[in-house]
């Protein structure tokens, strides 16, 4: 059985839908005097990673390193040069990243030094720096007893000091969604999020929020993206009806509440389009990426996903050379610019519209982005909260059920 | 050609596995490809005139509308599996080993890619287009792809990648199998793929979806 | 002596500052029945050019053209997934393919081809071919009488049946201009823009508004990239104030409407940020470039640039594989977004509100900006027309006391 | 140190050419560089100091100033000019034909390319340090770039390029001078330029400015 969570959620943190806005939420985290994240201002969130093509090995850390190094000193001088007071970046540790716990913590220390370098300059930075769920290696994956797992929690430790935000798009009850989705079985995909994937993430994020604990970090939060995302990319190919990868993205948001239970605090991960549900929800800032997310992925939502950030992001950007410089700093000038512009409407006391602007650009081209709407957000957030204690019983009631009939390898803990 | 066949053919492309099947509901009730096989092969209809003739042309169709849009990937499941149903009545009927398949195609994800859902779905459509489909898995390394090539010879290989950090793992496993058996056919396929990239590494076919993957084989084992 | 312009300004086309809006201008520019420039919607004009480093010879143009074709396949795929109605695609020749104009028309041809491809799939693109002021390759330019002079309009005519819209960034005066940047001499900028470029406009311009009526095209218009761009790239590498290159801007409108003069109707080019004031003065539909332009180069007016725009540019985006796809889709991708929240404002009556906060968001950190502020710009549209015949008298006699004093090319028609 | 030479370095430092220049306005009517230089020569000032402890000391300062960002291109122009009216009285001084010059720079902007403002500007601050400069212009091939330094042995050679797409021909240049006289320094600079860019083609040196490229050299020809 599953252990209780620590915490549970009976009201809605935001009252009314039109609270549902950018920059803003009721539950800011403050990183230092200077990043409060959903405090009034969105700020930039920048993700970069290797060339396209890239080999990560011992021969090649000390480039890949340098490589980083060069990264983020390219982002912050031009964050100097617009004149960003502040911003976030975030490196997404790859496999081999994970699998080397010592690697990636030298990735990430080498960064957050060039961080201390500009900070001296004026440029306030912090660091999310968020693991691979490398457990997913292996079919049948094995999510709580394998090397892969305890590789994945060394990774977290040793990335601790040098991070301000932890997080993860953890992968437990993804086999069971994948081919649930092919065969757009809408049963099949509640029970891999709402039962496998929550309990899995019980585990994980008791685990994570212990170690932010004692590090004195910030516990992030997780993104449905390996089921939701993967429906919509799956949509948007076409292979599956663009309604279903909807439904995925609203049951997705009763996952990802998960790790708020646990003490996650937000802000949560970029790919988590779910982030509105879980802000009216719990009243956590957010990470959202959209249209300036196009380096890493074409999207529906490019405008709406905009709506209710606070964090504003790239997804991932490869590191390549155009006209105006690297990669990382034309993102940060892209976001940057659309940051600008939604602290102008706050200051100018036009957020409301703006927000509702950048979501009715996009809600009448498709149903993803209608789920994504404020208002739809709203609604789901209310629904699962009406089903909370409800939904409890019936995940204990589905899975007695379900593990009869189907194989549910033991490592999911059922 | 008799009305039979063309009916396989119509229960193939819409999915009507047999008659206690649920899909579609608009033929809920009626014999499917299964009893209608059986049915054909007891009216003696020639086993390879079902083959070609029914199935194949009813995966052809359901295929033809998945690359216009106007199917999902459930429906393309849906028929493969009447397809199945249909071939477990024709597999006696055909004596000769090679008869039964119109080839061997080994497919896998390549290293450090744990992506499988593009990989299932191009080793259905292959395995409804009548190949003998050897499914490696995912994070398949290099020197595995090479040992199911010596151990099927003949064979097609189709390698699968999602994320573009692994694309440098199919550049090396392109590599290895045209190195040591260079009339290899082999496909390409994966989100971050295009054909200029399939030909950069020199694999011979990327196809954006695995009906473009079977069109290819079948020309090539045609 | 110079010839009477073909047609001169005594009105403002725009009466109201508030008139001055994204998406609508007084004289739409209609290229068939689904492409209406300023008619009432933006749309994404996406530029693109060979990956960086790229040689273009009689050995590589097969590659080149192949390329080429990719590149407008890529970018017309895009806007079939994304939903994009219509699109504008601009083709700057670089160097080598207008020096052989031959290659430069290969180039235009196969992507008129490609572009038809789509035009059946309900993808609607014009196409505006940029050709290379390559007079200045010899310094002084030999701006009248040499061969580049006459490759240079043999590629206009070359392209021509293939284009929708011809334009050029002419450098009439860039020698004069680019040392009076350097000291910073304000009295020989006004000399180097408003007689030695407004003077080559003028020859210029009446020859490509004859090609383009006899091929039946738009003349689209002229920037002045090499004045107020480099003005402005100079001020922010900290080389000349910034208040400097505002100026520089600002003068650069009296410059840039010589072709409007001479019978461009527009869209005027993207680097012409001096187009909310010829749009002011003339009631030209124009393109912009702004914070989706930052992968061709950075700018203080990523914002502020969009709040008047009829087509939202790139800029210029070197072909590159990103994990979205490659750059000119990103690029189209990044563009649309936008465009969808202008036209959202145009129809929910919230354009003017939107366009104030896109300018006021740039205004207050840049002296830049400040200058293209919508308001700002009606005002030096004022001023211009308030001077305009004054100004005429006054360019002659600049430049009969100029003439004895220094050393002016006689290329310079003076 | 006499006072005369702190004031001369101040007056290059401030961009005071002489008696008559309205610049800077607060120095409108005094003695500029010019003056001062003939008068320190006459009261046997050696010319060696006026040169290191007075109008090198003011470029330096000027230089430092202008890499802080506290000071325009003007200001760099200007301190140049008080520089070159000094030296017009320092130069019979100078007899050996190697103490005029630090060493000589020859620089240029790539084939392709036909930007010259950020090549025209290094000229002026190595000359103003101290440099012969031989400009060769924009649009300057690999090959006459290479017979430039054959001219000019022991010279450093500084590229420009504004264009990207001329990069490719700034790489050329390099190979071809490190080919046949690996010895010469190579300077890089330009906007699409960087560091990483500068190493991977075997440059010696990049600078985002030029004062950068001038304490770069100041170390080479120490
Ligand atoms: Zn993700
Ligand atoms: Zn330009
Ligand atoms: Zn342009």
């Amino acid at each position: 059985m599953r252990k209780r969570p620590m915490k549970s959620f009976t009201t809605l943190a935001i009252e009314h839908e039109d609270d549902l806005l950018f920059g803003t939420c009721p539950k800011p985290v403050r990183l230092t005097p200077h990043i409060v994240i959903g405090g009034g201002q969105t700020m930039p969130e920048v993700n970069y990673i290797l060339p396209y093509g890239s080999e990560v090995s011992a021969e090649t850390l000390e480039q890949v390193v340098t490589l980083y190094r060069t990264m983020a000193a390219g982002t912050l001088q031009r964050a100097l040069d617009l004149g960003v007071p502040a911003l976030i970046i975030e490196i997404e540790l790859v496999f081999e990243l994970t699998l080397n716990p010592e690697w990636g913590e030298k990735v990430v220390r080498a960064t957050r030094e060039v961080m201390g370098e500009f900070e001296a300059k004026g440029v306030h930075s912090a660091l999310r720096t968020t693991v691979a769920d490398i457990r997913d290696r292996v079919r049948p994956p094995r999510n709580r007893t394998s090397a892969e797992t305890e590789l994945m929690f060394e990774s977290f430790e040793r990335c601790a000091p040098y991070s301000d935000i932890l997080s993860i798009e953890s992968t437990g009850g993804k086999e069971v969604n994948d081919s649930a989705l092919l065969q757009c079985n809408a049963g099949d995909i509640v029970f891999a999020m709402g039962t496998l994937a929550s309990n899995d993430m019980a585990f994980l994020w008791r685990r994570i929020v212990d170690i932010c604990g004692r590090h004195g970090k910030v516990a992030g939060g997780d993104a449905a993206c390996g089921f939701a995302n993967t429906a919509m990319q799956l949509a948007h190919k076409h292979m599956v009806p663009t309604v279903l990868a909807a439904v995925v993205r609203a049951v997705g948001a009763a996952r990802s509440l998960v790790a708020l239970e646990c003490g996650a605090t937000g802000p949560d991960k970029d790919c988590a389009y779910e982030g509105p549900i879980l802000k009216a929800i719990a009243g956590i800032p957010i990470s959202m990426e959209g249209k300036s997310a196009a380096c890493a992925h074409t999207s529906p939502i490019g405008n709406v996903a905009m709506s209710c950030c606070d964090l504003w992001s790239n997804e991932s950007v490869p590191y390549a050379q155009l006209f105006g410089g690297y990669t990382p700093e034309v993102s940060l000038e892209n976001l940057w610019y659309d940051c600008k512009l939604m602290n102008q409407a706050t200051r100018s006391g036009s957020a409301l519209m703006l927000r509702n602007l950048l979501s009715e650009s996009d809600v009448h081209t498709s149903a993803e982005a209608l789920v994504l709407a404020p208002a739809s957000c709203f609604r789901i957030a209310r629904a699962i909260l009406d089903e909370y204690f409800a939904l409890g019983d019936s995940r204990a009631a589905h899975y007695t059920a379900l593990y009869a009939e189907k194989f549910i390898p033991a490592e999911y803990g059922l | 050609m008799s009305s039979i066949v063309e009916t396989i053919a119509m229960c193939v492309e819409r999915g009507k596995v047999n008659k206690t099947s649920p899909y579609p509901p608009d033929l809920k009730g009626q014999d499917g490809a299964d009893e209608l096989t059986a049915q054909a092969l007891a009216d003696k209809v020639p086993a390879n005139d079902i083959l070609t003739k029914g199935l194949m042309i009813g995966m052809g169709k359901v295929g033809g509308k998945f690359s216009r849009n106007e199917v999902f990937v459930p429906d393309l499941l849906m028929a493969a599996k009447a397809m199945t149903a249909a071939m477990k009545h024709l597999k006696p009927y055909f004596e000769s080993g090679e008869a039964k398949h119109r080839g061997t195609f080994v497919v896998g994800t390549v290293q450090g890619d744990l992506h499988d859902i593009g990989k299932n779905l191009v080793s259905m459509v292959m395995e409804g287009g009548g190949f003998e489909v050897i499914d490696l898995g995912v994070d398949v390394s290099p020197e595995k792809f090479m040992k199911a090539v010596e151990e099927h010879p003949g064979c097609a290989v189709g390698l699968s990648a999602l994320l573009t950090m692994t694309m440098v793992n199919m550049e090396k496993t392109v590599k290895l199998i045209k190195e040591k058996c260079p009339s290899t056919k082999i496909l390409v396929g994966g989100a971050p793929l295009t054909e200029e990239f399939c030909r950069k590494i020199g694999a011979d076919s990327y196809s954006p979806d695995p009906q473009g993957a079977l069109d290819y084989l079948s020309t090539v084992y045609a």
